[in-house]
C-alpha cells in the first residue's frame, strides 16, 4: 500500500544491486536515520537514550557480529560475550597506553584484538561443526572470562578489579567517562552503529557474504566452485569478532561507563545468541529487531504494571517477565521459525502487492 | 491539406534532426539482461546508420522490401528505420504467424531481405524458403542456437552493423552519401506496408505515405499534448498500425522514449518498472487486468475484499465525476480520497498505470462497465476510433469529454460522414495510398474524392455530437421479428465478466439471440480450486453443470441490463453453451488482434448453431484444431445448451433514445 | 626449565608422596563425574529420541529440585513430595510435547535449540513465582539419605567419602542400569531406539511420535529430579546450579550425543579430568581454572575424533 | 538445422585421463581399476547400472575421493590427490545428481557463486563496495545475465532457489557450473527427474554449452535415449569396473553392456 | 496470524518506554530500593529488602514518615544483574529520589560517575567501591560502617587475639576463600600487606563465579596446604557449599570465618549442627529483642503490610537491612535540620550522610540498643570504619560472639588513599571535590 513502485527502474547494475533497491525502503532508512539523529536527541531524556537506545544499539552491534557467524556463515557460536569481552579489555588496555589517541578510535580497533582472538577460536572449525563447534566456542566463552578476572593487567590493577572508564574527550567535548552526557554517548554508539551495519551490508551483499551463505547452504559446493572452506570460516570468525568486539567496547565504555568481568559471561553469549535467532537468522535487520524485542520488550513488561497500577510486587514482575519472555520465545518460534526478520518480509511484501494477497 | 516541412517529412530525416534537438535525451529502453539498456537519440542515430549502411552493402536499395518480424526490440525498430532511409519499404509481419501465413504476405510484398528476432523466426523463414525466392538475406538479433546454420544468406544484426561501419571508416564520403540518400526521400514516398489481418478473407497490405503517419502522428501528439517526456512501452504487435504509430512514428515525431519490456509475460512488470505516462492499449489488455484483479482477490482476507469492494462501489458511484471534475459531496471526496490510498493508488500501482496522463483503448470496443471501471479508479482513459486505412486516428476523445459509449469526435484534420445507409466515412491526411497490388479492393474501400468507407455502422450521439460505433455494418443485424440485434454490442457486454474471454453472439435472422461462451481458463479456475470443483483440462472445465450456473448467472444479469435498455431489449440471450475450446487465431478463429471471426466461428460451428434453434438440449461437435507446432488434429465434444428466461423490457425508458437511434 | 618441572614432574611427585589426597580426588572427581552424566544422560535421552537439544536440561534438575523442596516446604510430606514432583516432571513432559515440540516438528535443530532456551527462562521465572526464589535446603533426611562421611584412614593419611556421594553414585548407577533395562528390554524401550535410528522407520512400525517424545521428557525429567536431589543434598537448591549443567556439554561433545555410555563415560572423564587438572595444575594458573579445562580438554579430543568417543564416524555423502 | 557436428574429427587430445584407478570404502570397492580419457570438446557420457561406481568416478575426478591406487592426468598435469577448491581453480566445474544448490541464496548469487573464483577485489573494497569490488561486481553480473539469458531464467533471477520447482533448480545449477567458465564440466545426471519438455530444454542447453563455448562436458544419465543423442564417446561402468567405451553406436552392441542392462528398464 | 503476533509485539516494545514518562512521584519522600528478590543472590536480597521495607514502613505506620513527611518506597527489581540495575536507576531518576542504594558492586560502579552529576547520594552499605570511603574524592558516595578492608583487618585482630598478639602470627598460613570475582578479590590487597608486616602466609582460594556449588577441589588443595585460619569473601550459594565442603575436609570450623556477606542463616542452613563453631563478621544486631524490631512487628509484620514470614524477622540480613533503613532515615533526618526543609532533596542528605552521627546513646533513642556500632561520617571520612562483631552459628542460630572488633584503621586507610587516588587518575578528568563541607553534629 505504501509501497509505489511505479518508474522506479533500473538501468545499472549497480543499481539493481543496491542494498535498498526500492525507494520507499531508502527513504525509510532516511526517515529513521532523521529520526535517531535528529527527533530522539530532542526529545530523549536519559532513560530513553542511556537505558534503551544505547544499549539496543549495542546489542544489535553485536548480534550482527554473530549473526554474520552463525547467520550468514551457520557457525554456531556460544562464545559472543567473551568476544565483546576481549572488545573492551582492549579498548582499555590500547586507552591506557595510548591516551591521547581519541577513544573512538581504539573502539573500532579494540575489535581488531577480538578478531584475532576469534580466529584463534575459529581454528577448530577446520574440523568440526554444528553444536561440536559451539562447544569449542564455549571453551573460549569460559577461559576468556577467566582471564578477564585472573589477569590484573587487563584491567590496569584495578583494586576493584573491575574496568573503570577513564574520561576521554572529543574535541573538548567528553565522550567517555562520568561527566560524557547520554547524548554525546548516544550518538557516539549510533554513528558507529549505523557505519558498521551498513559495512556489514556491503560484505554480505558482496563476494564474501556470497561465500559465507555458500559455505553455510552447502559447504561441499562451495568447495567445488573454489571456496576455501577453512579461510572462508577463518575470516567470519574475524569479521563476526570485531564486531562482537566493538559492541563489547562501547558497552562498557560508552554504555555502562565501567564494567566487571561478568558482564561478559556467558548469560551474555545466550542473550546476543536469541537476539539473533528471534530477530532473523542470516539477516541484517533481524538483529536490530531481535535486539529489540529480546531487551527492550522486558523493560517494558516491568514497566507495564506500574504505569497501569496493577498491584504487582516487582520481584513477581520480574519472575512474571522471565516466563513471558519464555513464553513468547517459544510462540515466536512456532509461529516464525524464521524470525521476525521473516515476519518483516512478509509483511512488507504484503504491502508491496498490496490489494492483492499475493 | 497540410504538407510538411520537407527537412522532417520522413523518418530517418526526423532522426536525424531528434538526434540533434534531443541528442542526449533516452530514445530507447529495452530491459535485457537484467536492466534497462538505454539508448539516447544521437545513439540510435549511431546504430541505425551503422546499421543501414551495411543493409545497403547487402544491397537493399531504394523501393525493396524488406520484412521485420519478431517482437519489440530496439533492433528491429532500428531495421525499419535504416530500410527507410535507404528508401526500401518495411513490411512488418506478426510474429506468431506461423510460417503459411507469412508465406503468404511474404510473397505477396516481395520481400528481399527480412530482418528477424530469433532462431525461431529465422526456422519459419527457412521453411518457407523456396516460396520466397527473392528473399535473399536473413539478418538475425538473437545469434542463440544459430552457430551451426548455414550462413551463406544469413548474417548478424551486429555483423551487418559491422560491414556498415567497416565502410564508414574506410570510405570517408560514405556518410555524407548515405544521408544524402536519404534526405532524397520525401513526404509523399511510400513508407510502410501493412498487412491488416482482416477479419475477412485474406489480409490486405495497406500502404502508407511518411505524410500519412506523420501528419497523423503530430495532430495527435498535439492533440495530447505529447512531448519528448512521455515514456510508452512498446508491447503490441510490430505489425499492427497502433504500435507502428505509437511506437514508432509519434516517438519520433515528439521524440519521446519508448520501451520494449524484457519478454510477452512481464510486460506488466515492466511497465511498472518504467512508469508508463502515455498508454495505448486494446480492450483486451484492459480485461486482462481486470480479470486478474478479480482473481487475485477473491483469493484476499475477508476484510481487505470487504475493504476493496467498498471502495470500488465507491469508485464507481463517484470516480468519474472527480475525473471529469464535476461537483462532488465533500464526503465522497474523502472517501475517494481513502479509497486513492487504499485500492486505487496501489491498484494503478500494480498495473504501472499510476503515471499515466493519458490512456487509450481502441482497436475494438471497450465494454462500458470495464472503461467506467477504470475511469472510476482515476486512470484517465478515452477512447479512439482508428483504422489502419486512416494511419489511426479517426475520433479520439478529447479531455473532459469522455462517454463510455462513444468514441470521441473527428481527430484533427479529420472529417467525417455517416452515409445513408448508416456507414461511417472519414477523409484526412492519414488516408492510405491503396492497398498493396490491390486497385480492386482499393476501389471498394477508397471514393475517387478521398472517402474512406471503414464498414463500421455508426452515428453521432446528439447529446454530445460524438460518434458512436454500433458493429460492423455488415454485423448489425436484425432478428426475424425485427429487432435490432448487433453482436459486437452484446458480446462486450458479457466479456465484462471475468470468467468470460469471449463470447460469440447470434441472432441475426433468427427468432432470438443466443451466445456461444469462452471461459476465462485463469478466472474459473481459481473460482474451481476454491469451490473444489475438480478438473483436468479446458474441455472437463467448460462442461462442467457448475460452471454453467456460473455463466448462466452473468449471462442473466446481461439480460437484465439489457432489458433496461429500449432498444436491446429485445436481443436479450435466451440461450447458450460454453465452447468446449477456446478460439484461436491459429485455427483462424479469431484475428492475429484477438477479433472474432465471425463468419468463419458461424461456419466452423454449424452444428451449435442450428442446435440453438432446434431446441435440443446438446449438440454434438467436431472440429479441427492446429497445435502449436503446426500439425492438425481434430477434437470432438458433446455440448450442453441452456436457456435462459429473459427478462421483462423496462417499459418506456425514454422516447427521446429512441429517436436517437 | 622450572616452569616445565611444575608442568610435567612436580604434579606426579605430589601425586606418589601423598595418595590420599589423589585417592580422594579421584574420589571427588569420580562423584562428580557421576553428576554430570546423570545430567548428561538426560540431554542424551531428548537428543536421541527427538533431535532436540536440550538446553534446559539444566533448568530442569533445579525446576525439580525446587518443587520437591517447596513441596516439603508447604507442609507436604516428604516422600508425597516426591511423587508429586514426579508427576509435575510428567506434566512438563506433556506440555513441552504439546506446546513446544509438536508445532516445531521438523524445523531446524537450532530452533529447536533456541525453544528450549525458551522453556528455561520459562522455567526460571515460574519456579519463582511458585516457590520464591531464595535458596532451599535439601530435604535429605526427609529423604533419608544419608549424611556424613566415611572415613578410611590409612598410614599414608585419610580419604573421606561422604555418604550422600556414596548414595549418589549408588543411585545414579541403578539409574543408568534401570535405563537400560528399559532400553534394551521393554516394548517402549525398543520404541525409543527405533524413534532414534529413523523416524520413517518408527512411524512405520506404529509409534506415535508424539508418545515417545512425553517418555523421553519424562524420563530425562525424572533423570533430572535425581541429579537436582543429589547436587542439591551436596550443596544448597538454587538458581545458580543451573551453570553446572552446561558442564554437560564437554561430558556430550567427549561421549557423542547419542551415547548413554558415551555420557557415563565421558561424564567421568571430566569429572576426574578437571579435578586433577584443578588441583595439580590449577595452582600453575592461579586456580579456578576448572571452569574452562572440561571444555578444553572436550576440544582437545574433537580435534582428534570430531564425531566424540562414542559417536558414529560421519561419513558425508555426496 | 542443426547439422550433426563432425565430432570425431573435431576431438582434440585427452583433456583428462584416469588411469587403472581404484577406490574402496572400507572393504567395499567402488571402482576397480578404471581408465578412460575426456577428450577436448566432446561429450563424454558414463553410464552404467545402479551403484555402477558412476557417481563415485566423477567424485574421484574433482577430489572429493581421493583414489587409493591409479592416477589422473588432467591437463598435462598429473595428479594424485587434490582438494575440490583446487579442482575448481584447474578449471572443473561440477553438479550433483541430488542438487547441491545454495538454497537460502537467490538465482542471481548463486550464479554469481560461481564466479567467486575470477573475483579478486579485497577484502577492503568489499567493506565499502564501492570503486573496484563494485566495478567487479557489475562486470561479473553482466557474465551472470547472460547465463541466465542463456538458460532461459531471467523470471526466476531473484528468487531463491530453495523455494524453485526440480527441474529449474537443476537448470540453476548448472548456471552456477557454467559460471565458472570451466574446461570440463562434469554433470551427474543432469536430467533426473525431469519431464520430457524440462529433458528437451535440458539436452538443448548441454548441446549449447559444448557448442557454443566449446567446454568439455562428462556427463552421467540413465536415459539410454538422452545418451545415444547428446554424446560422442561413452564409458559404461559396472560394478565399479568399465564394461565398454566407444560411440554410441559401438555401446550399444556390446555383448557385456546389454547383459548389464538387461532387467533394467530404460 | 504472524502477522498480528508481530503488530501485538511491535506495539509492546513501542508502547512500554513511551509509558514510562508518565509515572510521576506524589508528594514524599522518594526512596527508591534496588532490590533483588529474584537472580542467584535472591535468598540474601529478599531478607535484607524486607529489612529495609519493613523499618521504612513501620516509620510511616508508626510515626506518618520522618519529619512529617511520608517515605515513598518503592522497590525496583534488579535480579543482581547490573544491566538492569542502571535501567533502574536511569527509571527512578526523574522521580527525584533522595538516594540510591544499588546493593550491587556490579551496579555501585556504575552508579558512582553518575550520582554526582545526577546529584543523588549513593549508600553503598558496606559493599561496593572501598576507594569510595574517601570523601574527599567521593563526595557522592558512601560506604559505611565499614570496609571489605576494614572487615578483613578486624578478622586479622580477631585470630591475633585468639592466637595471643599480632606477633604470634608469624609463619602461619591463613586462607583466603574468596568469589572469583571484584568483590571476592577486595580483601587481597590488604592481606597481602598485612601477611607482609605480620609474617604470615597468605594464601588465595579462589572460587568461579560458575563454579559456586562445585567446590570440591578447591577443598581438597585447602586439605593439601591445612591453612591455620580462613577467611571467607563469600557470597550467595558459595557460602553453604564451601560450609559444606570444609566439614567434608574435616576442616575445624571454629577456624573457619566469613566476611559479613556469608553469615546469614541461608548460609549455614544446608550445613546444619555440622557447621556448629562457623562464624562470620556482622555490624548489626542479631535477633528480634530490640524495642524497633518490635514495633515492626507491632506496626507491619502483625498487620501483614510486608512479605516477611514472622519467624524471619530478626535474621541476620534482615537486620542489616533495617540498619541500612536507619541510615538512610538518619540522614534525612539530619538533611531535614541542615536545611530546615521537610521535603528534602537528594543534594540534602548527601549533606545529612556527611553530617551522620549515630551514637550510642541514639542507637538507644532508635530502639535499636548496642544495634551496631556508633557510627560517625565526615566530608573526608565517607566510611567510619566502625567496629565490627564476630557472630558464632550453635547449630540452629546465629549470636554474638565478640563485642566490637575495631578495624586495624592504619594499615586500611592508606589503602584506601591510594586506591582513590589511582582511581582519580585512571578516570582522567574526575571532578573535584566542589561540595561545601557542613560541620558534623
Amino acid at each position: 500500500m505504501l509501497y509505489r513502485e511505479v518508474g522506479q527502474y533500473k538501468s545499472s547494475y549497480a543499481a539493481d544491486m543496491a542494498v535498498f533497491p526500492i525507494l520507499q525502503d531508502r527513504i525509510g532508512i532516511a526517515v529513521i536515520l532523521v529520526i535517531a539523529y535528529v527527533v530522539f536527541p530532542l526529545i530523549g531524556n536519559d532513560f530513553l537514550l542511556n537505558t534503551i537506545l544505547i544499549p539496543f544499539l549495542i546489542f544489535s552491534l553485536a548480534a550482527i557480529g554473530l549473526n554474520l557467524l552463525t547467520g550468514y556463515t551457520g557457525l554456531l557460536s556460544l562464545g559472543t560475550g567473551a568476544f565483546m569481552g576481549v572488545g573492551a579489555y582492549a579498548c582499555l588496555k590500547l586507552t591506557t597506553i595510548f591516551p591521547h589517541v581519541n577513544i573512538l578510535i581504539w573502539v573500532l580497533v579494540s575489535g581488531l584484538f577480538s578478531s584475532a582472538v576469534g580466529v584463534l577460536f575459529g581454528l577448530p572449525s577446520l574440523r568440526i561443526k554444528g553444536f561440536y563447534l559451539a562447544v569449542a566456542t564455549l571453551a573460549a566463552q569460559f577461559f576468556l572470562e577467566w582471564c578477564f578476572i585472573r589477569i590484573p593487567w587487563l584491567y590496569n590493577y584495578s583494586v576493584s578489579g573491575a574496568i573503570e572508564v577513564p574520561l576521554r574527550t572529543f574535541m573538548g567535548v567528553p565522550m567517555t567517562g562520568p561527566t560524557a552526557t547520554s547524548l554525546t554517548r548516544y550518538l557516539a554508539v549510533l554513528t558507529i552503529v549505523v557505519v558498521l551495519t551498513w559495512v556489514a551490508s556491503n560484505i554480505v551483499h558482496g563476494r564474501i557474504g556470497r561465500m559465507w551463505m555458500s559455505v553455510r547452504d552447502m559447504d561441499l559446493a562451495a568447495e567445488l566452485i573454489g571456496i576455501r572452506l577453512f579461510r572462508t570460516k577463518l575470516l567470519a570468525f574475524a569479521v563476526s569478532s570485531f564486531y562482537c568486539g566493538v559492541a563489547g567496547a562501547m558497552m562498557v565504555f560508552l554504555w555502562y561507563g565501567g564494567a566487571e568481568a561478568e558482564v561478559f559471561a556467558i548469560d551474555q553469549s545466550f542473550l546476543i545468541l536469541f537476539m539473533v535467532i528471534i530477530g532473523g537468522l542470516g539477516t541484517l535487520i533481524g538483529s536490530f529487531f531481535g535486539s529489540a524485542l529480546i531487551y527492550i520488550l522486558p523493560i517494558g513488561l516491568r514497566l507495564i504494571p506500574g504505569n497501569f497500577g496493577v498491584p504487582i510486587r516487582p520481584a513477581a514482575a520480574e519472575q512474571l517477565t522471565f516466563v513471558i519472555v519464555g513464553a513468547l520465545i517459544i510462540v515466536f518460534l512456532v509461529v516464525e521459525p524464521n524470525g521476525l526478520a521473516r515476519l518483516w518480509q512478509i509483511g512488507k511484501q504484503k504491502l508491496r502487492v498490496w490489494p492483492f494477497p499475493y | 491539406m497540410p504538407s510538411l516541412d520537407p527537412s522532417v517529412d520522413t523518418l530517418p530525416k526526423l532522426l536525424i534532426h531528434n538526434a540533434s534537438t534531443f541528442g542526449s535525451r533516452p530514445a530507447m529502453r529495452h530491459k535485457d539482461l537484467g536492466i534497462w539498456q538505454t539508448w539516447t537519440w544521437a545513439q540510435v542515430l549511431d546504430e541505425v546508420r551503422a546499421f543501414s549502411i551495411g543493409l545497403g552493402e547487402l544491397g537493399l536499395k531504394r523501393g525493396d522490401k524488406f520484412t521485420i518480424i519478431g517482437t519489440n526490440r530496439p533492433r528491429l525498430y532500428w531495421a525499419m528505420c535504416a530500410g527507410q532511409a535507404l528508401g526500401a519499404i518495411p513490411v512488418p509481419v506478426y510474429a506468431d504467424a506461423v510460417a503459411e501465413e507469412m508465406a503468404y504476405v511474404l510473397a505477396h510484398a516481395e520481400v528481399t531481405l527480412a530482418v528477424v528476432e530469433d532462431q525461431e523466426q529465422v526456422d519459419k523463414l527457412i521453411a518457407i524458403a523456396e516460396r520466397l525466392p527473392q528473399l535473399s538475406q536473413i539478418v538475425y538479433d538473437e545469434p542463440r542456437g544459430l552457430k551451426d546454420y548455414n550462413h551463406a544468406r544469413l548474417i548478424s544484426f551486429e555483423d551487418v552493423q559491422a560491414i556498415g561501419r567497416k565502410k564508414l571508416a574506410s570510405d570517408a564520403g560514405c556518410g555524407q552519401r548515405w544521408e544524402a540518400g536519404m534526405r532524397a526521400g520525401k513526404g509523399k514516398d511510400l513508407s510502410v506496408i501493412l498487412y491488416t489481418s482482416g477479419t475477412t478473407g485474406r489480409s490486405k497490405g495497406v500502404m502508407l505515405t511518411y505524410e500519412n503517419t506523420i501528419i497523423s502522428a503530430r495532430n495527435a501528439n498535439a492533440f495530447d499534448r505529447l512531448d519528448e517526456n512521455e515514456q510508452v512501452i512498446a508491447y503490441l504487435p510490430l505489425a499492427w498500425i497502433g504500435d507502428y504509430i505509437f511506437s514508432y512514428v509519434q516517438a519520433f515525431t515528439a521524440g519521446y522514449c519508448v520501451n520494449c519490456p524484457e519478454a510477452q509475460d512481464t510486460v506488466v512488470q515492466d511497465r511498472r518498472e518504467i512508469g508508463t505516462t502515455y498508454a495505448f492499449a486494446p480492450p483486451r489488455v484492459y480485461e486482462n487486468l481486470l480479470t486478474i484483479t478479480m482473481v487475485r482477490m477473491a483469493d484476499a482476507g475477508r476484510l481487505k475484499r470487504k475493504v476493496f469492494d467498498f471502495f470500488i462501489a465507491v469508485a464507481r458511484r463517484w470516480g468519474e465525476k472527480i475525473l471529469d471534475r464535476e461537483k462532488v459531496p465533500l464526503r465522497a471526496r474523502l472517501l475517494y480520497a481513502l479509497g486513492e490510498f487504499f485500492v486505487y493508488g496501489p491498484l494503478k500501482n500494480q498495473f504501472g498505470l499510476s503515471r499515466v496522463r493519458i490512456g487509450y483503448t481502441a482497436g475494438e470496443a471497450i465494454g462500458p462497465e470495464l472503461f467506467s471501471f477504470y475511469r472510476g479508479i482515476g486512470l484517465n482513459l478515452k477512447q479512439l476510433y482508428g483504422q489502419t486505412e486512416a494511419s489511426v486516428y479517426v475520433t479520439a476523445q478529447p479531455d473532459g469529454k469522455i462517454y463510455p459509449d462513444t468514441v470521441g469526435t473527428a481527430s484533427p484534420d479529420v472529417e467525417l460522414k455517416i452515409s445513408d445507409s448508416g456507414e461511417v466515412l472519414y477523409r484526412s491526411p492519414g488516408v492510405f495510398a491503396g492497398y498493396y497490388k490491390d486497385p480492386e479492393k482499393t476501389a471498394e474501400v477508397l471514393t475517387p474524392d478521398g472517402w474512406v468507407h471503414t464498414g463500421d455502422a455508426g452515428f453521432f450521439d446528439p447529446k454530445n455530437g460524438q460518434l458512436k460505433i454500433i458493429d460492423r455494418a455488415k454485423d448489425v443485424g436484425h432478428l426475424s421479428d425485427g429487432t435490432v440485434f448487433a453482436p459486437k454490442y452484446l458480446e462486450n457486454k458479457l466479456k465484462f465478466y471475468p470468467n468470460i474471454r469471449e463470447a460469440v453472439a447470434i441472432g441475426a435472422g433468427r427468432e432470438f439471440a443466443c451466445a456461444m461462451i469462452n471461459i476465462d481458463l485463469t478466472a474459473v479456475g481459481s473460482w474451481a480450486e476454491r469451490n473444489n470443483v475438480v478438473y483436468a483440462s479446458y474441455q472437463e472445465l467448460a462442461a462442467n453443470p457448475r460452471v454453467y450456473d456460473l455463466i448462466a448467472q452473468h449471462i442473466d444479469e446481461t439480460n437484465r441490463s439489457l432489458s433496461e435498455e429500449e432498444v436491446m431489449a429485445g436481443a436479450q440471450i435466451h440461450r447458450f453453451l460454453i465452447l468446449h475450446k477456446e478460439l484461436d487465431p491459429d485455427d483462424g478463429e479469431l484475428t492475429r488482434t484477438q477479433k472474432l471471426r465471425r463468419g468463419h466461428i458461424i461456419d466452423r460451428y454449424s452444428p451449435l448453431v442450428e442446435a440453438f434453434y432446434d431446441g435440443s438440449t446438446e449438440a454434438q461437435i467436431t472440429t479441427e484444431v492446429t497445435f502449436e507446432d503446426g500439425h492438425k488434429g481434430t477434437i470432438a465434444a458433446r455440448v450442453a445448451i441452456r436457456d435462459l428466461k429473459p427478462h421483462p423490457v423496462a417499459a418506456a425508458k425514454s422516447a427521446k433514445m429512441e429517436r436517437a437511434a | 626449565m622450572h616452569v616445565l618441572y611444575l608442568i610435567f614432574v612436580d604434579p606426579f611427585m605430589q601425586m606418589v608422596h601423598s595418595p590420599d589426597l589423589l585417592m580422594q580426588t579421584l574420589w571427588d572427581g569420580l562423584v562428580g563425574g557421576v553428576l554430570y552424566a546423570l545430567i548428561a544422560l538426560g540431554f542424551v535421552l531428548i537428543f536421541k529420541a527427538s533431535g532436540v537439544f536440550n538446553f534446559a536440561q539444566g533448568i530442569m534438575v533445579v525446576f525439580a529440585a525446587l518443587t520437591l523442596v517447596g513441596l516439603h516446604e508447604h507442609g507436604v510430606p516428604a516422600f508425597v513430595a516426591l511423587g508429586l514432583t514426579v508427576l509435575v516432571m510428567l506434566v512438563l513432559a506433556f506440555g513441552v510435547e504439546r506446546l513446544m515440540l509438536r508445532p516445531l516438528v521438523n524445523q531446524s535443530e537450532i530452533i529447536l535449540f533456541m525453544a528450549t532456551f525458551g522453556l528455561t527462562y520459562f522455567l526460571i521465572g515460574f519456579g519463582q513465582l511458585v516457590f520464591g526464589g531464595n535458596p532451599k535446603v535439601m530435604i535429605a533426611q526427609d529423604l533419608y539419605l544419608p549424611s556424613g562421611a566415611i572415613e578410611w584412614k590409612g598410614h599414608f593419611g585419610f580419604v573421606s567419602f561422604q555418604k550422600i556421594d556414596i548414595a549418589a553414585v549408588i543411585i545414579a548407577s541403578i539409574m543408568v542400569a534401570v535405563l537400560a533395562v528399559f532400553f534394551q528390554r521393554t516394548r517402549i524401550g525398543r520404541a525409543l531406539r527405533a524413534v532414534a535410528d529413523s523416524h520413517q522407520a518408527a512411524l512405520s512400525v506404529g509409534i506415535s511420535l508424539e508418545q515417545i517424545w512425553v517418555i523421553v521428557w519424562f524420563a530425562a525429567g525424572v533423570v533430572a529430579l535425581t541429579t537436582g536431589i543429589m547436587w542439591g543434598a551436596r550443596s544448597e537448591v538454587s538458581f545458580s546450579l543451573q551453570v553446572i549443567a552446561l558442564k554437560a556439554l564437554p561430558v556430550l561433545i567427549l561421549g557423542g550425543f547419542t551415547s548413554i555410555p558415551g555420557a557415563i563415560v565421558g561424564g567421568l572423564i571430566i569429572g576426574i579430568g578437571e579435578k586433577l587438572g584443578e588441583f595439580y595444575w590449577g595452582p600453575l594458573l592461579g586456580g579456578g581454572i576448572e571452569n574452562w579445562l572440561a571444555y578444553v580438554i572436550a576440544l582437545g579430543f574433537l580435534i582428534f575424533r570430531p564425531q566424540g568417543l562414542f559417536g558414529e564416524k560421519i561419513i558425508e555423502r555426496i | 538445422m542443426r547439422e550433426p557436428a563432425a565430432n570425431e574429427t573435431a576431438l582434440g587430445e585427452a583433456l583428462l585421463a584416469a588411469e587403472d584407478v581404484s577406490l574402496s570404502f572400507g572393504g567395499v570397492r567402488a571402482l576397480t581399476g578404471v581408465s578412460f580419457d575426456i577428450r577436448k570438446g566432446e561429450i563424454r557420457a558414463i553410464i552404467g547400472p545402479n551403484g555402477a561406481g558412476k557417481t563415485s568416478m566423477l567424485n574421484v575426478v574433482n577430489g572429493f575421493y581421493q583414489p587409493q591406487s591409479g592416477r589422473i592426468t588432467f591437463k598435462g598435469e598429473v595428479r594424485k590427490s587434490m582438494r575440490p577448491y583446487a579442482a575448481a581453480r584447474g578449471g572443473i566445474a561440477r553438479t550433483f545428481q541430488n542438487l547441491a544448490l545454495f538454497r537460502g541464496m537467490t538465482t542471481l548469487d548463486n550464479i554469481l557463486a560461481g564466479r567467486t573464483l575470477k573475483m579478486h577485489r579485497g577484502f577492503f573494497w568489499q567493506l565499502l563496495r564501492y570503486g573496484p569490488a563494485l566495478r567487479e561486481e557489475v562486470e561479473h553480473r553482466r557474465r551472470v545475465e547472460e547465463i541466465i539469458d542463456f538458460l532461459e531464467i531471467a523470471a526466476i533471477r531473484k528468487v531463491q532457489v530453495g523455494r524453485l520447482p526440480y527441474g529449474l533448480q537443476k537448470r540453476v545449477e548448472l548456471g552456477r557450473a557454467l559460471a565458472m567458465e570451466p574446461d570440463l564440466l562434469l554433470l551427474d545426471e543432469p536430467m533426473a527427474g525431469m519431464n520430457l519438455e524440462e529433458k528437451e530444454d535440458m539436452s538443448r542447453f548441454i548441446i549449447d554449452v559444448n557448442q557454443q563455448y566449446g567446454t568439455t562436458i562428462a556427463l552421467i544419465e540413465h536415459d539410454m535415449g538422452v545418451v545415444m543423442d547428446l554424446s560422442d564417446r561413452v564409458v559404461v561402468l559396472d560394478y565399479g569396473r568399465k564394461i565398454a567405451d566407444g560411440t554410441p553406436d559401438e555401446v550399444k552392441r556390446d555383448k557385456d553392456v546389454i547383459r548389464a542392462y538387461l532387467g533394467e528398464t530404460h | 496470524m504472524r502477522l498480528k503476533l508481530l503488530a501485538l509485539g511491535l506495539a509492546l516494545v513501542i508502547a512500554a518506554p513511551a509509558a514510562v514518562t508518565a509515572a510521576q512521584a506524589e508528594d514524599g519522600i522518594y526512596i527508591p530500593l534496588m532490590s533483588y528478590r529474584t537472580g542467584p543472590y535472591s535468598g540474601a536480597g529478599i531478607a535484607i529488602f524486607n529489612g529495609m521495607h519493613d523499618y521504612l514502613n513501620m516509620l510511616n505506620a508508626r510515626d506518618g514518615g520522618v519529619g512529617g513527611v511520608r517515605l515513598i518506597v518503592e522497590e525496583c527489581e534488579t535480579g543482581y544483574d547490573t544491566k538492569k540495575g542502571v535501567e533502574c536507576y536511569d527509571a527512578t531518576k526523574g522521580k527525584h529520589p533522595v538516594v540510591s542504594t544499588p546493593y550491587s558492586t556490579g551496579i555501585t560502579l556504575q552508579l558512582i560517575p553518575k550520582a554526582s552529576v545526577d546529584k543523588i547520594p549513593v549508600l553503598s552499605m558496606a559493599y561496593g567501591l572501598s576507594a569510595s570511603a574517601d570523601g574527599n574524592d567521593f563526595p557522592w558516595v558512601f560506604n559505611p560502617p565499614a570496609t571489605y578492608w576494614d572487615g578483613a583487618s578486624a578478622f586479622i585482630r580477631h585470630i591475633a587475639d585468639v592466637e595471643g598478639g599480632f606477633a604470634k602470627l608469624k609463619g602461619k598460613t591463613i586462607g583466603l576463600v574468596h568469589l572469583d570475582a571484584p568483590y571476592g578479590k577486595e580483601p587481597i590487597p590488604l592481606l597481602q600487606a598485612l601477611a607482609k608486616d605480620y609474617g604470615f602466609t597468605l594464601k588465595l582460594y579462589p572460587v568461579p563465579g560458575a563454579q559456586m556449588q562445585n567446590q570440591t577441589s578447591l577443598w581438597l588443595d585447602v586439605r593439601r596446604d591445612r591453612p591455620d585460619w580462613i577467611f571467607m569473601q563469600g557470597w550467595g550459594a558459595m557460602n553453604p557449599t564451601a560450609l559444606k565442603e570444609a566439614i567434608k575436609v574435616s576442616f575445624p570450623m571454629d577456624h573457619f570465618i566469613g566476611n559479613w556477606w556469608a553469615g546469614g542463616e541461608d548460609d549455614v542452613r544446608p550445613a546444619g549442627p555440622e557447621a556448629k563453631g562457623y562464624s562470620a563478621l556482622g555490624f548489626s544486631g542479631v535477633g528480634q529483642n530490640y524495642p524497633a524490631i518490635h514495633d515492626i512487628l507491632k506496626y507491619v509484620v502483625d498487620k501483614g503490610n510486608t512479605q516477611t514470614p514472622k519467624e524471619k524477622v530478626g535474621e541476620v540480613l534482615y537486620n542489616r537491612g533495617v540498619m541500612n533503613a536507619v541510615l538512610i532515615v538518619e540522614a534525612i533526618r539530619g538533611a531535614q535540620r541542615l536545611t530546615g526543609k521537610k521535603q528534602v532533596t537528594g543534594e540534602d542528605v548527601r549533606r545529612g550522610l556527611e553530617t551522620l552521627n549515630i551514637t550510642e546513646a541514639r542507637w538507644k533513642e532508635l530502639g535499636l540498643p548496642d544495634f551496631a556500632a556508633p557510627i560517625h561520617l565526615s566530608c573526608a571520612d565517607h566510611n567510619g570504619h566502625n567496629g565490627i562483631y564476630l557472630a558464632r552459628w550453635d547449630g540452629t542460630k546465629w549470636s554474638k560472639a565478640s563485642g566490637w572488633i575495631e578495624p586495624i584503621k592504619d594499615k586500611v586507610l592508606p589503602l584506601i588513599d591510594s586506591a582513590a587516588n589511582s582511581y582519580v587518575s585512571a578516570n582522567a578528568g574526575w571532578p573535584k571535590r566542589s561540595e561545601a563541607c557542613d560541620k558534623s553534629s
